[in-house]
């Protein structure tokens, strides 16, 4: 019943704790390194005509570090808070599929490595250069990514890496909406779920619905690519604009997968700080669900320019500013839930107050976005690049580390320094607003992104050095941040159960909690279990020492090996060696296979 | 400047202490089709300003008036109500059709059809430069278009590989060049002048690099223009070093890519019959002057990075370059 | 392998139940053959065509796939993404062929 | 498949794996409405033929059409014998679902085979593209469910299949009968709509 330790039982583990660790730190990992190469991408802009980095490296910059933050940092993050919290919000002892959740991790893990071996395999190309990273953006546009076009290996390591990806967040897709539907504790009715077990739950829907849509488009780039078909090209009757269609039909929805599970530690946060519970919950989750739907509808507004005629540009207009509504909603129920609370000012208070105050503007710039006259003259300029950051940055990282200072001491029994927190936050704060505000003018002026160089006749200079200087301070916050980690590992304060007196069962228990969770399943009778309300007293958190032997099984080293499988696979394309594939294929068989008869018990 | 927004400017000159001009600047338009999507995004960002402000006070109102203090009671749990909710479903909604009408007024207005006898102007996307071409008046050109001031133009739009964008910001929004597919659109440009855009749409290595002029002209200027560019090209002085260039510019590879009428009938670079008279080389990133001339022709891809004009095999010497640039700037 | 034992959230229909849905599946088929070879139906023959796939479509999930008596739910997690996918199916065909799209020979390509 | 908490209780007194493959099977949905979409905006823009109805062979295919449906009624065969612990005709259905599905994947290639004789392989035009990439896909999970149905036929064998594992089966045919529903619409929409 002890913890094993050693690198084994972290190779091999199945617990969904650990698995949130591994995922975090993995996922912050990948996050500096995005934000490496943003700084790079913002060195090179800080003056006119600059010589940093050579055109080529530069695109390869900025399309990994919309590919890594995307798919390497959002959203493993927001899946090591799946991992991590989910259990413990809704009274389980794991996720439902302990071992697929192993695979997702190791998969996941795997695909970034392939993505990112693109930085040092050029030689191994025989490219002429080290650097042989993806060069037509995180959305890879046809024809352009076509072999004719982008002849090396660049994309090819995009496309693998992102099927690689895909396949991990699926599985995880499944196993949580499982997990979230199945294993409730008894009590917990789907209208008494915390708030970031619902968006959770809704982002699942979106992921195992979504990616299929990407990984069809992917597969018919890697035949085009690879096989000689014509799927993205006009010479033969077809067109690009498919795959412009394909990417947004999943690149949208891939929107809310980014911000709802956000917007669910922000309704977490909020209430646990502010000492009264969230305004509106059903409102609230309803409107989670709207947007999960609605974000279906709305994918040709990034087609604006492509010309799909007055009518189709006025119905995804429409569908687009409808969306507006239910985010809406939800901003003004925090609002609501703050006002005539009694607000205790801890450093996730300030995240989560933060990612409202700076979402709103993301979500303003996107009106302009929604129109499409308006858009025609904003769509490819610095101004979508500072929407997006304010929407992605300003909205999901600061929701992220809300959820970062607001968990930590349950996941790793020590306080986060408040003092360091705040220093973080306001260097924060303040470095994006200077790093991406100016970029509204940038765009309104004329700049178009994605260019490595550009005129001093453009009269953006100033705004981009100012920019820079932002991206810069933002890269101190970080530092701060990691600083605070560092220093809580040996001298941060220890964690009690429950260090901010929260609603929800993950604060009944000790914090880091003990590998069972639960020493006894709680049963729950309302929304806020452990808050005394009108009706009811708070329940009564479980004892320290279960009253029974509790069963944990063992870990497994089989959905790793499966795992392993799947980049091999993707080594054959890469180098055009076809028996690759199936050593690949038979590993990965293997290791089902093993797992599949392996015996094992939750 | 009836519809400059000063403030805006003014801000963005505040922080930056920069007098401009800002010659790509979507918020001084010089043409219907910019003054339209002008007007609409000036409403938009009214309407945002009013939300933001309005949003942003009560989060902080709440912040200050309901902060923590010593002795404060346990708030009293409020789940919410139904009323407020309706309220503050609605008032986006309304506020929503504000934006939503003069859009689609706007999208409409703005849908691409000239009238019949505006000025067509067919543009062609390539890696990384621009190709003019107008069907009515026999004419062909690269980078800088020339547009009457005050008539209708009907732009259409096409790519010959990858998908660009054709952007100049103060005449019009863009419109993405799309292989195998035409998109159209029409402005009636308001004032003289030269206008400066670049493709919007990454495009590969050089998408910087692909950028553009439109120059407005007044009618009778643009009279000489057209009538220039439908002359056949200059012919050298019988002796001079323009002739030692064209015989240079007739035996090396040249020909294979570039136009010049009744010398050479490639088509993948810029067609060069008017070259002299153009303005700028590369796409636009370079003075159309000897010395970057001189120094594209020996090795373009180090100015532009991923051109496919490539060094020349055997390389020319100086003297063969200089003749060549003599000859391409006698061709005005 | 664990116990995997009948939660008895639902009772299965019998041997004979399936061999009368392999039945009309059967005729379905002959019938969808049927229409596409005799020329009568060739003014309906999309729509015939898409009702009697449909139909055969319905039967194997509801009775082959359980849905019928099986949980609610399990037809939301199959039934939304279905929706889905034909309302997916559905705005591309309208985007392609220029039904929404006013001007356009060739809609969105 | 993985196959804890299969025998707990859950929350919404469903069996977890047979959630998590329907919500599998909700995905895949996406995953084939793509191909069909894309299968239908491309049709009648390839530019050079063969074009569908110079090498569509329907009377070759319709038997494969019957031959999948038989195998979806050996399917539920299996389960209902697993299910009443005839393990001996439990045997018999899943090995007659595997041979009838290998069958089909038989009639794949010769029907590959032919077209690519005919002058249609997947790069000649965009039916080819379309067609190839969408029956294909098809084909291959029709592979990995004929692997699928071989080794629940082996454990069947070295008996450690019983009724215990009923849901196993269940499962398995979820995923048979789901790859024969995509057929039906395949079928109709590639096949029989020229």
């Amino acid at each position: 019943m002890s913890e094993p330790r050693g690198l084994k039982s972290w190779l091999t583990t199945t617990d969904h704790k650990r698995i949130g660790l591994l995922y975090f730190w993995t996922a912050f990992g990948f996050f500096l390194v995005g934000g490496l190469e943003a700084l790079v991408i913002r060195l090179q802009l800080a003056q006119p005509n600059g010589h940093v980095v050579s055109a080529e490296t530069y695109n390869q910059l900025f399309t990994m570090h919309g590919t890594t933050m995307v798919f390497l940092a959002l959203m493993p993050l927001a899946a090591s808070f799946f991992n991590y919290i989910v259990p413990l919000q809704i009274g389980a002892r794991d996720v439902a599929f302990p071992r697929l959740n192993a695979f997702s991790y190791w998969v996941f893990l795997l695909g970034g490595l392939l993505l990112n071996a693109s930085w040092f395999t050029g030689p191994l190309f025989h490219a002429g250069t080290l650097n042989v990273a993806p060069n037509g953006g995180w959305f890879g546009y046809a024809n352009l990514t076509e072999r004719q076009f982008s002849p090396g290996p660049n994309i090819d390591f995009w496309l693998l890496g992102l099927q690689v990806l895909g396949i991990s967040s699926l599985a995880a897709g499944f196993n949580f909406i499982v997990t979230i539907l199945n294993l409730r504790a008894p009590g917990m009715k789907m209208m008494r779920l915390p708030t970031f077990t619902w968006m959770t739950l809704v982002t699942q829907f979106i992921i195992i619905t979504a990616f299929p849509v990407i990984t069809v488009a992917l597969v018919f780039l890697m035949f085009d690519r690879f096989f000689g078909t014509h799927f993205y090209l006009q010479q033969a009757g077809g067109t690009p604009l498919l795959w412009q269609h394909l990417f947004w039909l999943f690149g949208h929805p891939e929107v809310y997968i980014l911000i709802l599970p956000a917007m669910g530690i922000v309704s977490d946060v909020l209430p646990t700080f502010s000492r009264k519970p969230l305004f509106g919950y059903p409102v609230v989750v309803y409107s989670g669900i709207l947007i999960g739907f609605m974000g279906w509808g709305v994918w040709s507004h990034h087609m604006f320019a492509v010309g799909l005629g007055p009518i189709a540009d006025s119905v995804f207009a429409a569908t687009t500013m409808l969306i507006a509504v239910p985010t809406g909603v939800k901003i003004f129920n925090w609002i609501a839930t703050l006002w005539g609370g009694d607000i205790r000012g801890t450093t996730a208070l300030h995240f989560a107050v933060g990612f409202i105050a700076m979402f709103i503007i993301g979500g303003l710039s996107g009106v302009s976005h929604a129109s499409p006259p308006a858009d025609l003259q904003q769509t490819d300029t610095y101004y979508v690049v500072a929407h997006i950051h304010y929407v992605l940055f300003g909205g999901t990282i600061m929701g992220l580390f809300a959820g970062m200072y607001y968990w930590w001491p349950k996941m790793t029994g020590r306080l986060l320094s408040e003092p360091l927190g705040k220093w973080h936050f306001w260097l924060q704060l303040v470095g994006m607003n200077l790093a991406f505000f100016p970029m509204h003018f940038i765009g309104l002026l004329g700049m178009p992104r994605r260019i490595y160089t550009y005129s001093p006749d453009l009269g953006v200079t100033d705004l981009n050095l100012i920019s820079t200087i932002g991206a810069f301070l933002v890269g101190v916050a970080i530092l701060v941040f990691l600083y605070n980690v560092l220093r809580t590992r040996r001298r941060g304060e220890r964690a009690s159960n429950d260090p901010w007196g929260g609603a929800t069962l993950e604060w009944s228990i000790p914090s880091p909690p003990p590998v069972y969770n639960f020493s006894v399943i709680p049963t729950v009778t309302n929304r806020l279990p452990r808050w005394s309300t009108d009706r009811h007293g708070p329940i009564q958190d479980p004892p320290a020492t279960p009253p029974a032997p509790i069963h944990v099984p063992g870990g497994s080293w089989w959905p790793m090996v499966a795992a392993l499988g799947l980049p091999l696979m993707a080594l054959a394309p890469l180098t055009h060696t076809l028996w690759i594939v199936f050593v690949g294929a038979a590993v990965l068989l293997f290791g089902i296979y093993r797992w599949a008869f392996e015996p094992f018990e939750v | 400047m009836p519809r400059t927004r000063l403030w805006l400017l003014t801000a963005a000159l505040a922080v930056s202490g920069c007098a401009g001009p800002f010659p790509q600047s979507t918020l001084q338009p010089r043409s219907d089709f910019a003054r339209a999507t002008d007007a609409l995004f000036t409403d938009i960002f009214w309407w945002a300003a009013l939300v933001f402000v309005i949003v942003e006070t009560l989060l902080v109102v709440a912040l200050v008036r309901f902060r923590h203090r010593e002795g404060r009671p346990v708030p009293k749990p409020m789940h919410g109500h139904t009323l407020m909710e309706i309220a503050w479903t609605l008032a986006p909604a309304v506020i929503l059709v504000f934006v939503a009408v003069p859009t689609v007024r706007t999208i409409f207005a703005t849908a691409g059809d000239a009238p019949a006898d505006a000025l067509k102007v067919d543009v062609i996307g390539h890696q990384w430069w621009w190709e003019y071409r107008y069907p009515e008046l026999g004419v062909v050109t690269a980078n800088e278009a020339h547009v009457p001031v005050g008539k209708p133009v009907q732009v259409t739009i096409t790519s010959a590989d990858v998908i660009h964008a054709f952007w100049a910001p103060r005449l019009g929004g863009k419109r993405d060049a799309i292989p195998g597919r035409e998109n159209r659109i029409a402005f009636r440009a308001d004032s003289v002048g030269d206008y400066s855009g670049q493709c919007g749409e990454f495009c590969g290595a050089s998408h910087a690099n692909m950028r553009l002029l439109v120059r407005v002209d007044a009618d009778s200027a643009f009279e000489r223009w057209v009538a220039a560019q439908r002359a056949g090209p200059a012919a050298p002085a019988a002796g001079s070093l323009a002739e030692q260039g064209k015989a240079v510019y007739s035996r090396s590879a040249c020909l294979g890519c570039h136009t010049i009428q009744g010398v050479s009938p490639g088509v993948i670079g810029p067609n060069l019959t008017h070259v002299g008279s153009r303005s700028t080389i590369a796409g636009g990133i370079f003075p159309n002057d000897s010395a970057h001339l001189a120094q594209w022709i020996a090795d373009a891809p180090a100015l532009k990075p991923g051109s496919i004009m490539t060094r020349m095999k055997p390389p020319l010497t100086d003297a063969d370059i200089a003749a060549l640039v003599a000859y391409l700037q006698s061709l005005q | 392998m664990p116990e995997a034992g009948h939660t008895g959230e639902h009772v299965h229909p019998t041997a004979e139940v399936y061999l009368r849905v392999a039945a009309v599946l059967v005729i379905l088929t002959v019938l969808e053959v049927g229409v596409f070879y005799v020329p009568v139906f060739h003014p309906v023959l999309v729509p015939a065509l898409l009702v009697l796939s449909a139909a055969k479509f319905t039967l194997v999930v509801m009775f082959y796939m359980h849905l019928k008596a099986d949980s609610r739910f399990f037809s939301f997690l199959f039934g939304a993404p279905l929706l889905l996918a034909v309302a997916v199916m559905i705005a591309l065909l309208f985007l392609f062929f220029g039904a929404l799209t006013l001007r356009g020979t060739a809609g969105a390509g | 498949m993985t196959h804890a908490a299969a025998t707990h209780h859950t929350s919404m007194g469903l069996d977890s794996r047979k959630m998590a493959f329907w919500a599998f099977i909700g995905s895949e949905c996406l995953l084939f409405g793509s191909l069909i979409s894309t299968y239908l905006v491309y049709k009648g823009r390839s530019v050079v033929g063969p074009y569908p109805h110079d090498i569509l062979n329907i009377p070759f295919t319709s038997v494969s059409t019957f031959d999948l449906l038989m195998s979806s009624l050996m399917m539920v065969l299996a389960l209902a014998a697993v299910q009443r612990g005839d393990m001996k005709w439990g045997k018999i259905w899943l090995f007659a679902t595997a041979l009838l599905g290998l069958v089909f994947l038989g009639g794949q290639v010769i029907e590959f085979t032919e077209f690519v004789h005919k002058g249609l392989t997947i790069s000649t035009n965009l039916f080819g593209c379309t067609f190839f990439v969408l029956t294909g896909t098809h084909g291959a999970h029709v592979a990995v469910g004929v692997l699928w149905l071989l080794t629940l036929g082996t454990r069947a064998l070295q008996g450690k299949l019983g009724p215990a594992n009923a849901m196993t089966v269940e499962i398995t045919g979820l995923y048979w009968h789901f790859v024969d529903v995509v057929w039906i619409v395949i079928f109709t929409v590639v096949y029989l709509i020229q």
